[in-house]
């Protein structure tokens, strides 16, 4: 059972076009069967799951898991309100609106903290996986913190949101026109970062040397490439997706930021790894993987106000219980060889 | 405790000495300097933050105003969750006091679960949803059997054990979930149980709406368990049983957690478990049956989970409440801290305990918000997790530099080890 | 300090000048006559002829010199050997001559030009290629990628990567040097050679002259072998200079232009093949006089221990790594596996130790069918086993002796009763075998990781030896260990046979597995293509049947009779094109 | 930078000082450092609800009741914000052990069960609930009409949603008559909103229909948005009525994106949340700050005394007060019937249901 599928899995990685073709299809089916509500509802929830999972795909093809990814989107998310708060809601600094003032602050902050993450896993060399915990454990408590002192409360106050972006002619295409054309900004960022995160690993010398310092290091490192400069690069970018993911989500669909409990982030961080996982490292791959996340979601809102008696709850544990059914069905990703190991030059 | 064995051989206690010796006490310097970079970088961060609070009086520097006094936060921290033992009027079984051991007792089941699976080499974050799911099955056990066994000294002698083994039972089976979705069908530990943090919180208040809410109440919350059902305090030494400690389960904490210790020193399990955890490949070398041990250690750090869940009803709450603390993630920080091993659990679960509790002074005593002990424990997991950046600082100063063995015989040295790959197909 | 001193050295002096300085240090310092004789007699040329001259290196690592004082001087165009046993110090020299370590003392000129490598980028930079022993490939990706890689052109002002050109100038070096390497294929799916041509490939890509590489030969057939000779002869011939590590006595002396021999991180004199013969190197390589005799006597053999019929196993990726094996194992006698590492020899051991579940085929043991038996029943029934990888699977490495000696027997009545573990007891058996195996420094506290490899294997031996076994796998018992702790393990080996234990033994090393061996099969692709009598088959013969040519003249098919339905008899058909075909089923050893 | 290090220097001569042998005095003189506070006459000790504050509207409100308190009376504040229901227990008794508090708010329906259990333990101790009845001596209680309320901002929704409206930023679909309702948690307090709601709605209306759906949080604005979100596009919905705290904010954001109503809760949420006025319709006020200011005064005149204390729509307990954008441009005849059920309502002429 497990080989069949595994086999099956193979099968596809090996044609990349009927795979393509095949997902198109789906997409395809998704578009025409569902109402438009739930399509647009959909590429909003996925803004930060598919932002977050292409960082984390950097950062693990680079060798560094950084499941921290989430304490990254509960960083920027809050940072980039306050930023506003504070630059004055609504205004305008230096020419530039606001708010990509916030979306800028909080991708630098994202990037602050995966820096603290690299400088941990890379130069002492800490255990990848407990150190991301502790970040997102640090961000958790940091974000009720931070609101706490400027607001006086663990939540933000309010701002004004993104508005949609119309590009005149195109957005005029039925249904392709309504949902990638005019939207909100946010949206365009994730569709861009999964092209250019895409054409980024897999075309460019970064990207091989990314993919080289995850698979075999010593081989990237023996062919003259500093491997510590890769991961940290990685492990920065990881920070800029996921910064991107974080503030565009916060800016563009939350307007504030609760910063109790699970914080408005609410686990989006984890089911960001589980799509990567399920996309098999592949950018793209990992847009349509947070479609699915993201559909479930709105389905669970969807179906509650469409008045069935699922209990809440349940509905609400849908899209955690299908990254396990994902995860049981693909079975283990490979991951990269030397993915959660510590390099070092010289070492054998 | 091994009473086949007799007085404790001379050469034993070498062992031990050696081997405290050699990693516990390094592991202890890491988790010690850990703590105090931890509290010294959260110093700064509360004084820094002061600047941008709003206070009457505030400390001046260079025209801004520092509001927060880290020292002061420190006190109230630590002190604080004593009962503030250097004012007057303090006396030992004091309210905040009870609530530091309360939490560590908590946190020590919370600690043991995480360290079984660490140690196994299980990266097991789901301690939280096997405590929520023990917890309520603790409740729901206890209640109905609270219906068909006689109330007084026998309902509580009878119910509390039926009560911890109901925790037990709900919390391994929650736990062996993802030790079986990893042995049969390789999914990634750390995922699944992170997903089943989330999934053991609907459940679980699908389950309560459905069928164990408690008609008396407006809150999402079982029916409360009878009162001779909740742990007893121990009269005249104890806390009072308002204040939700019982010095029993403190000591039955303890016992658990050496009991751990000894399991993982003394017996075949406990080498399996711990071979497993450090090389796979040589426990299956050695006969251990690798699905097998995934399965076991998880249902028994899901049991020990599920054990901090009934304490936490049957000591502090009385019921079983939607909303449960994360004691389960404050586990991952005791046994990180620890080092994963057992006896450190019941030392770092005390300090957690503090930090736990010094929050509430924290909260009213200042205006810092008390949201800084979250920050608190990530960055003492942050620093735990990064020994060498305390080796590196201790090797600038001390020369601690392990002394290599020279080379022993006429075979590979070493450090040649070092230069070729040990698995080298090396033909002589 | 040093660096300063040879710096400022060759700000003063020629480089020839400054060469002699370093030689008259070796002098003063080692007072190893024959190093300066041998040096200075027959390769004097001056410094300018040289492509790499390695003057007076030291590297030191914590507790041990590595190098100590070492000169090589490689002249332009040649191949040059650096012969010297394992954890002789060859590899170190080479890393210093890449910039992978920076040494103590000592001076890197190539090209006649000192040079301070900071990194292999440095090295790099200067024309010098390293092909490793373990090959510096990604697997996952292709050849192109890996050839390109850290190098790659670009296109588009350096945003993407310029496949085409890549693929341009890997084809015109394959013509060049007469390579068959298709750029788009996966690096895993290609056999060892061609990997190997793939890591040639990325040197010269880099515009290498001086190509290293360590050990080339250790993971090839015979046929493959001389395939690579062939390699270095074109690349001589267009001027590209060569210098590998090896530890075969018979690799240098054939191959090599030149021969430096390294004995304990000291330079043992430089050699041309033609005035020395084979005595006098292995003389110089090990320091004393070695004779590798084992002493076999026949023995009568007793009753079928183990017995395996018809096992198939598929390896992790899914691919039949054992293809339908045959065999049986009696008690007082060794059967000897032989074969090229990655034909199936780890699947088909781990199938028969209970570590994987054949996917067809029938074990017996004692009579029992164990096919479905765990590890550990297998453990209990009297099963030793000496693992291949002793760091991953054979030791606990962060565990002592103490806890180690248990490894396996953590269960047995022994040392446990009830599941509690009496390590009173443990400690008394520990001590035992430290003394009985010498197992030095004979400290059971210690870790695992800390004794030399020699040592370590010792004590696996010791370990799976005293269980009071019935039947002892043992794969590769001996590799990475030292010329004595290899006596020692044949000794003890044949001891057991005496006493009656039956023994599967597994080894890449030709002559360990016919001088041990009763009989002798030989595995190539997942099949035994041939099970002989180790005393009537040749060095030659026994190198082509690991390389899937099947002997003509079929003189030993009697032997097989006796033993068993030993040969498959389609096993011929695969055997023509050994090379191409190595690799496709998954016949890698990394 | 040099007066932080003399503040350092400072610091840790009185640290050392502290070490000496007066010890005790100067260790505190140390940790009190800056931000004391001084003497006040009373001094009261508030647990919210597990909102927090900041929801612009339940905490917030009782807040507000504390400020107001506060500039008429000497008294010091104390706080705290538990994040889940099993904080409330350890949060009251952490409050009453200390001492020093004259007088306990417990803010919110779900701190009944711990204040039960509290209460008697600390008899001395004065405390009020909001929206719960704990029958102690020290304890007082006050409860809202809410289903009152909400029948009211029904009422105005029924009548709404089947015309032809626009204002502000919002209009109304004239030919579906559907209305919605989100709550945050399925308990009986947060029902009672939803019945009186529906009933208003029906009241007005009896063919409109009353969509509803239930987050589960009091702080998710990103469900309240979708959920609200849902019921516009999909369902037609034209007003939304929300009782989920904070999760109300996205109920808003919600109906600020597709051009819709929304209806407020507790507070005048036009005036608390400026940014939506062009949105919020009405909001459901309940005066929770007046509970609370009237607790305090009452412990400030040492008069404090146990009791429940029911606040409906005859005393301004609850009420529907119109938007402070959009209130002016509902057409009279409408708030006229408003007022009429209102009166009907006080004099029990409408029955309103308190459950589902």
């Amino acid at each position: 059972m497990r080989k069949r599928l595994g086999r099956a899995r193979d099968t596809l990685a090996a044609n990349p076009t009927a795979t393509a073709v095949g997902i198109f299809g789906l997409v395809l089916l998704f578009l025409v069967a569902t109402p438009a509500s739930w399509q647009t509802s959909t590429l909003r929830l996925a803004v930060p799951i598919a932002l977050a999972a292409i960082g984390g795909i950097f950062a693990e093809k680079s060798g560094v898991i950084n499941i921290g990814i989430e304490g990254l989107l509960i960083v920027s998310a809050f940072s980039s309100i306050i930023a506003v708060h504070r630059l004055g809601d609504g205004g305008a600094t230096m020419g530039l609106s606001n708010l990509w003032w916030g979306l800028l602050i909080g991708v630098l902050v994202s990037v602050v903290v995966a820096l603290v993450f690299a400088v941990v896993c890379i130069d002492f060399k800490a255990d990848q996986i407990i150190a991301g915990l502790a970040i997102w454990l640090i961000s958790l408590g940091l974000a009720p913190f931070v609101s706490r002192i400027v607001f006086g409360s663990p939540n933000t106050a309010g701002i004004s949101r993104f508005g949609n972006v119309t590009i005149p002619g195109l957005s005029e295409l039925p249904i392709l026109g309504y949902l990638l054309f005019d939207t909100e900004p946010q949206v365009y960022l994730m569709l861009a970062g999964a092209l250019g995160g895409w054409f980024l690993l897999t075309r460019t010398t970064f990207g091989r040397w990314v993919v080289a310092s995850g698979e075999n290091p010593k081989a990237l490192d023996t062919a003259g490439v500093d491997v510590r400069k890769v991961r940290y690069a990685a492990v920065l970018l990881s920070g800029v997706f996921a910064g991107l993911g974080g503030a565009g989500f916060a800016l563009g669909t939350l307007g504030t930021f609760a910063g109790g409990g699970d914080t408005a982030i609410n686990g989006r961080g984890f089911i960001a790894i589980a799509t990567y996982l399920l996309a098999n490292y592949h950018p793209v791959g990992a847009l349509l993987g947070s479609f699915l996340f993201a559909g479930l979601n709105s389905l669970q809102t969807a179906l509650q106000s469409a008045g069935y008696a699922i209990p809440t709850e349940l509905i609400r544990t849908l899209p955690h219980m299908s990254v396990i059914v994902v995860l049981v069905l693909v079975g283990r990703t490979r991951l990269p060889d030397a993915a959660g190991e510590h390099y070092e030059s010289g070492e054998d | 405790m091994n009473s086949g064995s007799g007085p404790m051989p001379d050469r034993i206690r070498r062992l031990l000495e050696r081997l405290i010796q050699a990693s516990v006490m390094e592991r202890i310097a890491i988790s010690v300097a850990a703590l105090f970079a931890a509290v010294l970088v959260g110093g700064v961060l509360v004084f820094i933050s002061g600047s941008f609070a709003s206070c009457r009086s505030g400390l001046d520097v260079a025209g801004t105003t520092f509001c927060y006094n880290p020292m002061q936060v420190y006190y109230e921290l630590f002190l604080g969750a004593l009962g503030h033992p250097l004012e007057g009027g303090w006396s030992l079984t004091n309210y905040n006091l009870a609530t530091t051991l309360q939490q560590t007792t908590l946190l020590i089941f919370a600690g043991l679960s995480v360290a079984v699976a660490f140690r196994a080499g299980l990266l097991n974050i789901g301690t939280q949803g096997q405590l929520v799911v023990g917890g309520l099955a603790t409740a729901v056990t206890v209640v109905f059997a609270a219906s068909i066994i006689p109330s007084g000294f026998v309902g509580t002698v009878v119910l509390i054990p039926i009560g911890v083994l109901a925790g037990a039972i709900g919390g391994g089976l929650y736990g062996a979930i993802p030790g079986v979705l990893k042995a049969y069908a390789d999914a990634n530990e750390v995922i699944t149980t992170i997903m089943l943090n989330f999934i053991a919180v609907g459940i679980t208040s699908t389950l309560l709406s459905w069928q164990f809410q408690d008609p008396e109440s407006n809150n999402p919350r079982t029916e409360p368990i009878p009162e001779y059902a909740e742990i007893p305090t121990v009269p005249y030494i104890g806390f009072s049983g308002g204040m939700d400690f019982s010095l029993l389960a403190l000591g039955f904490a303890i016992a658990l957690m050496i009991g751990i210790a000894w399991l993982f020193a003394r017996t075949s399990f406990g080498y399996e478990l711990r071979t497993s955890g450090i090389q796979p490949a040589a426990a299956a070398y050695g006969g251990v049956n690798e699905k097998r041990m995934t399965v076991a250690s998880m249902t028994l750090s899901g049991a020990l989970g599920g054990i901090a869940g009934a304490f936490w009803v049957l000591m502090v709450h009385g019921s079983w409440l939607e909303n449960v603390p994360s004691i389960g993630f404050d586990g991952i920080a005791v046994s990180v801290l620890a080092g994963n091993n057992p006896l450190g659990v019941g030392a770092a679960a005390f300090l957690f305990g503090i930090l736990e509790s010094g929050s509430n002074s924290i909260g009213t005593a200042t205006d810092v918000p008390p949201e800084l002990v979250g920050i608190l424990t990530g960055l003492i997991i942050l620093f735990v997790a990064m020994p060498e950046f305390f080796r590196m600082i201790g090797t600038r100063y001390i020369d601690v530099r392990p002394t290599e063995p020279a080379r022993t015989d006429g075979g590979r040295a070493p450090a040649d080890e070092t230069t070729e790959d040990p698995r080298g197909a090396d033909d002589a | 300090m040093t660096e300063t001193e040879s710096e400022a050295e060759t700000g003063t002096g020629s480089t020839a000048g400054s060469g002699q300085t370093g030689e008259a240090r070796t002098d003063v310092e080692t007072g190893a006559g024959p190093t300066t004789e041998a040096t200075t007699s027959s390769y004097g040329e001056a410094e300018t002829d040289l492509a790499v001259h390695l003057d007076g290196i030291t590297k030191r690592f914590p507790g041990v010199v590595a190098n100590d004082n070492v000169d090589l001087r490689v002249e332009r165009g040649s191949v040059h050997a650096l012969l010297g046993e394992n954890g002789a110090g060859k590899t170190t020299l080479m890393n210093v001559l890449y910039g992978l370590y920076e040494p103590e003392e000592g001076r890197v000129v190539v090209d006649g030009t000192e040079r301070m490598f900071d990194s292999p980028r440095d090295a790099i930079d200067a024309g010098v290629g390293m092909i490793h022993q373990h090959f510096m490939l990604v697997d996952s990706m292709t050849v192109a990628e890996n050839i390109a890689l850290g190098d790659e052109p670009t296109k588009w002002f350096g945003m993407a990567v310029d496949r085409a050109r890549i693929d341009r100038e890997i084809r015109e070096l394959c013509d060049r040097y007469g390579f068959d390497v298709d750029p788009s294929a996966t690096v895993a799916d290609l056999s060892v050679g061609v990997q190997q041509r793939v890591e040639i490939l990325k040197a010269l890509f880099r515009g290498a002259d001086v190509l290293v590489l360590d050990e080339p030969t250790a993971v090839l057939t015979p046929q493959e072998v001389e395939g690579l000779y062939d390699v270095l002869d074109e690349l001589t011939a267009q001027g590209k200079t060569i210098i590998f590590i090896t530890h075969k006595l018979e690799e240098a002396t054939h191959a090599a232009d030149a021969i430096t021999i390294l004995r304990d991180g000291e330079s043992a004199g430089t050699v041309v093949p033609d005035q020395t013969n084979k005595n006098d190197l292995a003389e110089r390589m090990v320091g004393r006089e070695v004779l590798l005799e084992i002493d076999s006597e026949p023995m009568t053999t007793g009753d079928t221990v183990l017995s395996a019929t018809d096992i198939t196993v598929e390896d992790t990726r899914g691919i039949e790594a054992v293809s339908g094996i045959d065999f049986d194992v009696r008690a007082g006698e060794i059967v000897g596996i032989a074969g090229v590492d990655g034909n199936g020899q780890a699947e088909l051991i781990e199938a028969i130790t209970g570590l994987r579940t054949p996917d067809e085929g029938t074990i017996t043991y004692d009579g029992a069918d164990i096919t479905d038996w765990s590890r550990r029943r297998r453990i209990d029934a009297g099963m030793s086993y000496v693992p291949e990888d002793r760091h991953e699977r054979g030791l606990v490495m962060p565990f002592n002796l103490v806890e180690n000696s248990i490894l396996g027997n953590q269960r047995a009545s022994e040392f446990a009763t009830d599941g509690r573990i009496d390590w009173e007891n443990v400690r008394d058996h520990t001590d035992d075998l430290i003394e009985t195996y010498d197992v030095r420094p004979p400290d059971p506290d210690a870790d695992a990781s800390s004794f030399s490899g020699g040592n370590q294997q010792k004590f696996i031996v010791g370990r799976e030896f005293e269980r009071d076994p019935s039947l002892v796998v043992a794969t590769h018992p001996t590799r990475g260990v030292d010329v004595g702790s290899t006596e020692f393990i044949h000794d003890r080996l044949l001891e057991l046979r005496q006493q009656g234990v039956a023994i599967l033994l597994v080894s890449s090393k030709l002559d360990e597995v016919r001088a041990l061996s009763d009989r002798l099969a030989v595995i190539y692709e997942g099949e035994f293509i041939d099970v002989t009598d180790p005393d009537e088959i040749t060095e030659e013969e026994l190198g082509l049947l690991m390389a899937g040519q099947r002997v003509e003249t079929d003189s030993t098919g009697s032997s097989t009779a006796e033993s068993g339905p030993g040969i498959r008899p389609d096993a011929g058909e695969t055997g023509d094109d050994a090379e191409t075909n190595a690799s496709s089923n998954g016949g890698r050893s990394r | 930078m040099f007066t932080l290090a003399a503040f350092m220097v400072r610091n840790r001569r009185q640290f050392l000082g502290g070490a000496g042998a007066i010890g005790l005095a100067g260790l505190a003189g140390c940790i009190s450092g800056f931000g004391d506070e001084s003497d006040h006459a009373v001094q009261i000790g508030t647990v919210y609800a597990t909102g927090g504050l900041g929801d612009d509207s339940f905490n917030d409100m009782a807040k507000r009741g504390l400020e107001d308190a506060q500039d008429d009376f000497d008294i010091a504040i104390t706080e705290t914000e538990p994040s889940s229901e099993s904080e409330f227990e350890s949060a009251q008794r952490t409050f009453a052990e200390s001492g020093v508090n004259d007088l306990i708010n417990c803010v919110g329906y779900a701190q009944a069960d711990a204040l039960a259990e509290n209460a008697p333990d600390y008899p001395e101790q004065d405390f009020i609930i909001i929206d719960e009845v704990v029958e102690e001596d020290n304890v007082r209680s006050y409860t809202f009409g809410e289903p009152e309320g909400s029948f009211q901002v029904g009422h105005l929704a029924g009548l709404l949603t089947e015309r032809e409206f626009a204002a502000g930023d919002g209009e109304t679909i004239p030919n579906e008559s559907v209305v919605g309702f989100v709550g945050a948690t399925e308990t009986p307090l947060i029902e009672s909103f939803e019945a009186g709601f529906t009933a208003g709605v029906e009241y007005a209306n009896d063919d409109a229909e009353v969509v509803s759906s239930y987050v589960g949080e009091f702080n998710d604005t990103a469900a309240g948005q979708e959920a609200a979100r849902t019921m516009y596009q999909n369902q037609d919905a034209d007003i939304v009525f929300h009782a989920a705290g904070r999760t109300g904010i996205g109920v808003f954001q919600a109906a600020q994106d597709e051009g819709r109503f929304a209806i407020g809760v507790d507070d005048d949420q036009s005036l608390s949340n400026e940014d939506f006025a062009d949105v919020i319709l009405a909001s459901m006020v309940k005066r929770v700050d007046t509970a609370v200011y009237s607790a305090i005064e009452d412990t400030v005149n040492d008069e404090f005394e146990g009791g429940v204390e029911r606040l409906g729509l005859d005393d301004g307990g609850v009420s529907a007060v119109y938007g402070d954008t959009l209130g002016d441009e509902i057409p009279e005849e409408i708030s006229t019937q408003i007022e009429e059920s209102k009166q009907a309502i006080i004099d029990g002429e409408i029955d309103v249901p308190h459950e589902l």
